[in-house]
């Protein structure tokens, strides 16, 4: 398991073939990437906070509990903190399977939890004002599924 | 114990974290006692459907008792991934 | 629409970054990557058969599908043939799409038509000879899903 | 018209390519037709239910029509992927 939470940017090319070439046995790669979308047209940036004594420990718990329901060799969770432009990537998720099926399920169930139990905050800044991105109840509805 | 806010809860306070050295029996009772400080911090634990709490970096509902903690966190429903 | 049948071995990383630099306003990128195993610790190589009047025809019309099935602003297929060795990467598929549950959706959806509906076929080569891999139940039983 | 084989269809049969000039007018009637040509015809055709069929390039049925199709192929289920 690679958890990582950081301010600087990721190299999500570079990530991906690391994780894939450290895989044994492992016939099925997914990742997922987030980025940055300016749905408005007019964002400045967005800013990530986060609660650093829990992030970690957090994020860990939801790998493992993905490790604990799906047969996968290996997952990768790193998310950005700090101030983004839009069209960054924001974070991402890699998981390794023998399976396809377990490592398609395992990266939806890392998103989810990701989404709505990892202590993470968006604030969208636009030049009329900066605001914090509500929580959306489908993404909390999302979790039920698993 | 340290309490801390996050995002709007931190900006609505004014601050990100305070010092409670009463001993609070659950995250409720210290809920109350902030919210008796000043009008700002009544304002952000105004409604508490709308916040979420940890007690010791894990997430924990308002009634969860407080015997130990050592950091208690508020924050509004988290916006990850 | 990026629908590519090689011999030539291909960049993961490569592939990936330059799938997600092309995306405009999709906040989610999935990608897929099939890898040969070894299972029986004694594999020569994987040979990979296909029909090439009908290949990208076929794989043409399942990221159709996709495309009319979820809103993707974006899929790329790209599959090997000819012969590969253990750990090299057979295939990759990747998505994009404003929503990171449609852009899983289409890319399990690909993973599953490609399994069983797009005219591949694979041999194991082994020291003790050589095999077609045979299809498997559950691959077919997948497509009854979507 | 042109018949096509792949993998496993293709190597029992020995070569990859065989040029029909009757019109059957059904699959299952060029089948029949080949079946009768030799033994590993018979062989390779033994057991349609391990077969899949594409006409110029689609996948179809047994049972489908010939009628203006230019190149039929015979392989076993695709392993893509």
């Amino acid at each position: 398991m690679d958890i990582r939470v950081q301010e600087a940017p990721f190299d999500l090319g570079a990530e991906a073939n690391a994780f894939a070439a450290r895989q044994v046995g492992m016939g099925a790669v997914v990742t997922f990437t987030g980025i940055v979308r300016d749905l408005g047209g007019d964002l400045t940036a967005m800013e990530i906070e986060h609660y650093p004594s829990m992030t970690e420990k957090a994020l860990r718990a939801i790998a493992d509990e993905a490790a604990s329901r799906w047969q996968i060799g290996d997952a990768l969770i790193l998310h950005r903190h700090g101030r983004l432009a839009p069209d960054d990537m924001i974070m991402m998720v890699a998981t390794a399977s023998r399976h396809r099926s377990d490592a398609f399920q395992a990266a939806e169930f890392l998103m989810d939890y990701l989404k709505s139990r990892a202590p993470f905050w968006k604030k969208e800044v636009t030049e009329a004002g900066a605001d914090w991105v509500a929580a959306r109840d489908e993404d909390e509805d999302a979790l039920s599924r698993w | 114990m340290d309490v801390l806010y996050f995002a709007w809860v931190r900006e609505r306070i004014g601050h990100p974290k305070d010092r409670v050295d009463s001993a609070p029996a659950t995250v409720m009772d210290l809920v109350e006692e902030l919210r008796a400080r000043e009008d700002r911090y009544a304002a952000a634990f105004s409604d508490l459907s709308a916040l979420r709490v940890a007690v010791d970096q894990e997430l924990r509902d308002f009634d969860a008792p407080l015997s130990g903690a050592r950091e208690v966190a508020f924050f509004p429903p988290m916006t990850g991934g």
